[in-house]
């Protein structure tokens, strides 16, 4: 109980490294995977190709290589090359990264959306941008949360993978106590900790879907 | 500049020698992190009685120990000091001070294990810590090497110990100073072998054309071994002064 | 006055191999109610929607109030207005869909004051006695806070209709209004449809309502293949259709 | 050139390893999560909670931590309790992770079947097993394809915990040699190798789409 | 041929708070084709439903072919039959929806022979000549590899109904069979009724179709709020409804 009280404090530390990595490539990763599906739904040829290409690689690689490069290869890239921090390199290897797969969500969830809908915003005389802000937008919130919340459950847990830029998240804080005090305890507390996190996710979106229900299709 | 500065450094108006020195903050007793979350361990103790020497501000940046190279070649760290073994390999690539410390590749295994010798591992299952040089000094041993079941890389040596106490590993090869380490926590549970596969010498690494940095270093090291400064810092985590002239 | 409010000539309409509307020509003039009749697949819908620009048509010319949609020159190319001219003209014309269409995440106001708060750019308060005496109109100023899928289908309907009416247009296009609906709702909309020929407002209605043709109707157009094969005042038409196909799709009404 | 033939021996290896454990989990966990998703929307009370704790419980918890129990805690719980080689235990632990997310992706296709479908089944005399398996789940198979393929190319990638049990996969390969040779090209190597099978898992969704666009709705 | 083929008496049915059926009492003998009108949310859909089990009664009795589905006893308690006699039983029905209840993943031709092969055990080969026989029957042997989603409303009604007479049964239910279709649609599935009728299946029809009602029914019952308030032969109920609901609601229709 004592040794307990006494490893809380790095692990609540690590907690706050997690949440900070999760929440800030979380906001930055919707809206440009938004941007990226409105991109490949498009009608212009060449960036849908460029946006396919990217979703590709971004699916298809390990998010831990990625991370490595943007750290260590990045700055050595011409012209874009620019030598980041650790903490802003593994923000920009998550967003890029979750970008690519909250692209999917968005672009299925879009193209779900009822051609009706279109048609009606059409002769009202919505312009397309308006029609998608007011009209599908909203309505593809509503139909995407079951899959952005498994999405969002994954990305708390993939933080951890910024060990590799030796960032002290709760995983590895965690492993750092077990390494030092050869016992396994630091492990269940981080898996607690890792529950409690997702069980205010999952109620977050039990809420956002209940506020949606309101109205049905 | 200021930007790259590890979120691990001192805030303090850095001099304008400020030294980084890259270490694995898992890695007890060489650096770990104490209950207070701060970096503690033989190294971090060293380096810090070298940068007092040095006039220059030491700032101690976690690596992932298996980015190390990448992570000075990169320049994001200057130093790597942190049980660093020196090898043939790692000599093309960094550039090393004299030996500061003698280790051995010891063995280890259950208390109750009927392993006694280096001959009694012949088909069974070895673990080692990936990345560490551990698996050189087995390789090099290569009549051993080659009598082995299996040689298994762990990701940690904690990993390894576990499933030594699970029975699904016969034998650990570990750097004699965290082999230690770690028995001594659990007494009465592993044993290590009197063979072992060899010793190896601990430097601290700098950047091939670092040389500037590497001549104030070792004059440094050079000192501390001298006056005896060294030898305290051994005793204090070691019980004994296992320095190496 | 002049000109026709909806003046269609010679209007062609290739989807891939099929020509759907084979040279479809119409005038309606202000304040009539023509109904558009004919079996399925004959090109009503795509007629309409070519109107609206919700399709394009292959060639052909299209005036609505006197302004050039789109026009096919004498080399064949067919021309439309400039985009920002198309969203202008077409903003004339409300038009209500078979299914509805209803925007299901805004209630049956908001679905209401979208488009002029969106489009036009008016404030709530400006737009909302509008909306009111409109919901009054079709009689749900009491389901003005329910979601469309709260509504029953002739509910719904209606509530389309008032959308359309809330942009204010000069014309109103009707795809089969009713035939989602029961005999019952069916009459609920009619009835609403009726009350909009009174006060003369332009309709083009696509029905499969013959009752309803022949009561609200000044015209009655019959589309067969991608033609109109007749289009005469509704009495006359359903009294002695001159061309046998009419005459048989009459017929075979029950 | 000479360089990358000699690496490219262990990567082909740890490839195998890759693939055995991506396809051996695939397998089991599929049909798994199957059951899980039948039982959570079952009308048996008790059972349906079970489930609910499970899946919180399994994408609640880092992948990580459950195989480092499954290996190294699992001997020692009573009853169940079995001591598993590595691979076995890797095995187990991606089974029992990925049929919870496969889980919630089944639930979700599952509740989207239109209740008509039942009814029409059941007036025509079919029992609810016979419902399910000749009337739902062909129709839940179309339907769950797209979040079926974002949740299958990120098992690709996750088999590469297994390094934690000293298993040599992939990019536990790639890694090793990048520390022997302080190169990073096995890394560019590894990530040609993950863009591979990725593109194969994506064309082979892609095949299934198509096949089973024969019929719409 | 003693007892009627459906004998429903005092059918209470209770959702919620709303009680949707309050003592519905019918029989319908061997051969009868019976249509069930009345204002929507009247009950007709939910009396059906209850018939074949789709929903469960909460007071009343039901009996199909002699057989008690369910009885409630002198102390009010409601008692169905075992789940097995339940499925015995329920198979004698076949039911048509409004909305067809097609198998999408299935070709026209493996909806109607899935039933018959997983419900009754018969081999491909056993089924494949009535099922033919059927589709010949409704006019669409052309249709058989077809999807559904291929078909046109009336077409894909008519497989719904072919998919149910496969299974060979003793009383129909149609709830609604064309009111999702337009009128032309509507024409082609109450032929296939027709002929039913015409070949003696017992039939219990809801429809909004008047025409059809007067034309093909024995008998007609009209629904309002829960109740059966006039069940008489069709020509008669037509002529001179005698209950003043059913009188108002005929007027109504057009
Ligand atoms: N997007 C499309 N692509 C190809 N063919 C189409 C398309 N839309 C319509 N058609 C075809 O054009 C023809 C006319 O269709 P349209 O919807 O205008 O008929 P309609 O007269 O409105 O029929 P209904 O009374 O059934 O609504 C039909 O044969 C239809 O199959
Ligand atoms: N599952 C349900 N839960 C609650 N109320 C229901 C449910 N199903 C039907 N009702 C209500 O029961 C009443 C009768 O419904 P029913 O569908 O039987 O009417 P109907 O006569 O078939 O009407 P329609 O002609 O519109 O099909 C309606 O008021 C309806 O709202
Ligand atoms: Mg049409
Ligand atoms: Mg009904």
């Amino acid at each position: 109980m004592d040794y307990l009280i006494r490893i809380m404090g790095p692990l609540i530390e690590g907690t706050g490294v997690t949440l900070q990595v999760f929440l800030i490539s979380f906001v930055f990763a919707v809206p440009l995977g938004l941007v990226l599906a409105l991109v490949r739904i498009s009608r212009f040829a060449v960036p849908r190709a460029l946006v396919n290409g990217y979703i590709w690689l971004m699916r298809g690689t390990p998010l831990m290589l990625q991370m490595l490069f943007i750290y260590f290869a990045l700055p050595f890239v011409p012209v874009i090359g620019v030598r980041l921090p650790d903490f802003p390199a593994a923000i920009v290897a998550f967003v890029l990264n979750y970008a690519a797969y909250f692209a999917e969500i968005f672009r299925a969830g879009i193209q779900s959306i009822d051609r009706g809908q279109y048609e009606g915003a059409r002769v009202l005389g919505l312009s397309y941008p308006q029609t998608m802000r007011r009209i599908v937008l909203p309505q593809v919130f509503k139909r995407i949360l079951p899959p952005l919340s498994n999405e969002t459950i994954t990305l708390v847990k993939d933080t951890s993978l910024i060990y590799v830029l030796a960032m002290n998240d709760l995983l590895r804080a965690a492993r750092g106590i077990v390494q030092r005090d050869f016992t396994t305890m630091p492990f269940v507390v981080a898996a607690a900790f890792y529950l409690a996190m997702t069980l205010v996710l999952t109620l977050g979106f039990q809420h956002l879907e209940k506020r949606y229900a309101v109205y049905d299709g | 500049g200021r930007k790259d500065e590890a979120p691990a450094g001192k805030v303090a108006a850095a001099p304008a020698v400020a030294i980084v020195v890259g270490l694995d903050d898992n890695f007890p007793p060489m650096g770990y992190r104490d209950e207070k979350n701060a970096l503690v361990g033989f190294d971090i103790d060293l380096a810090r009685e070298a940068g007092k020497r040095l006039g220059a501000e030491v700032q101690f940046k976690p690596i992932d120990w298996n980015a190390k190279e990448a992570e000075l070649n990169s320049k994001r760290v200057d130093v790597l000091w942190n049980g660093l073994t020196i090898t043939e390999a790692r000599k093309e690539k960094i550039l090393f001070t004299t030996p500061y410390l003698e280790n051995r590749q010891i063995i280890v295994v259950t208390d109750q294990s009927p392993l006694r010798t280096k001959a009694d591992l012949a088909g069974k299952v070895v673990g080692v810590q990936d990345g560490s040089s551990a698996i050189e000094a087995v390789e090099k041993d290569a009549a051993t090497a080659r009598s082995l079941k299996e040689l298994k890389k762990f990701g940690d040596n904690v990993t390894a110990l576990m499933d030594l106490g699970a029975g699904r590993l016969d034998a650990l090869v570990v750097d004699e100073v965290v082999g230690r380490y770690y028995t001594a926590r659990k007494p009465g549970e592993y044993r290590v072998l009197d063979e072992n596969f060899g010793t190896e010498d601990y430097g601290v690494g700098t950047r091939k054309d670092d040389t500037e940095l590497m001549a104030r270093l070792q004059k440094t090291l050079d000192e501390m071994k001298n006056d005896g400064a060294a030898a305290a810092i051994s005793t204090k985590w070691f019980g004994k002064d296992i320095i190496k002239k | 006055m002049g000109s026709p409010m909806i003046d269609a000539r010679g209007v062609h309409k290739r989807f891939a191999a099929v020509e759907v509307l084979r040279g479809v020509s119409l005038a309606v003039d202000k304040g009539e109610v023509v109904a558009v009749i004919g079996p399925s697949g004959s090109g009503k819908s795509t007629f309409l929607r070519c109107l609206n620009h919700l399709e394009t048509v292959s060639r052909g010319s299209i005036d609505i109030e006197g302004q050039s949609l789109v026009a096919t020159g004498a080399d064949g190319a067919c021309r439309y207005a400039p985009d920002a001219d198309i969203r202008r003209i077409c903003r004339r014309m409300g038009m209500v869909f078979q299914h509805f269409n209803l925007f299901p995440h805004l209630t049956v106001l908001q679905n209401i004051i979208e488009a002029p708060i969106t489009v036009k750019g008016l404030r709530r308060e400006e737009i909302l006695p509008t909306a009111e005496e409109l919901l009054r109109k079709v009689g749900l100023l009491d389901k003005q806070a329910s979601y469309p899928s709260r509504l029953s289908g002739g509910q719904q309907q209606r509530v389309a209709i008032a959308r359309a009416l809330a942009m204010d247009p000069d014309i109103m296009l009707f795809d089969e209004p009713t035939s989602a609906l029961d005999p019952e709702l069916t009459g609920e909309v009619l009835r609403t449809i009726r009350e909009l020929a009174e006060e003369h407002m332009t309709m083009l209605v696509v029905t499969h309502e013959m009752a309803f043709a022949r009561e609200v109707a000044t015209r009655v157009v019959f589309m067969d293949g991608g033609e109109i094969l007749e289009a005469r005042p509704a009495r006359e038409l359903f009294a002695a259709p001159e061309h046998p196909r009419t005459r048989d799709f009459l017929e075979n009404m029950l």
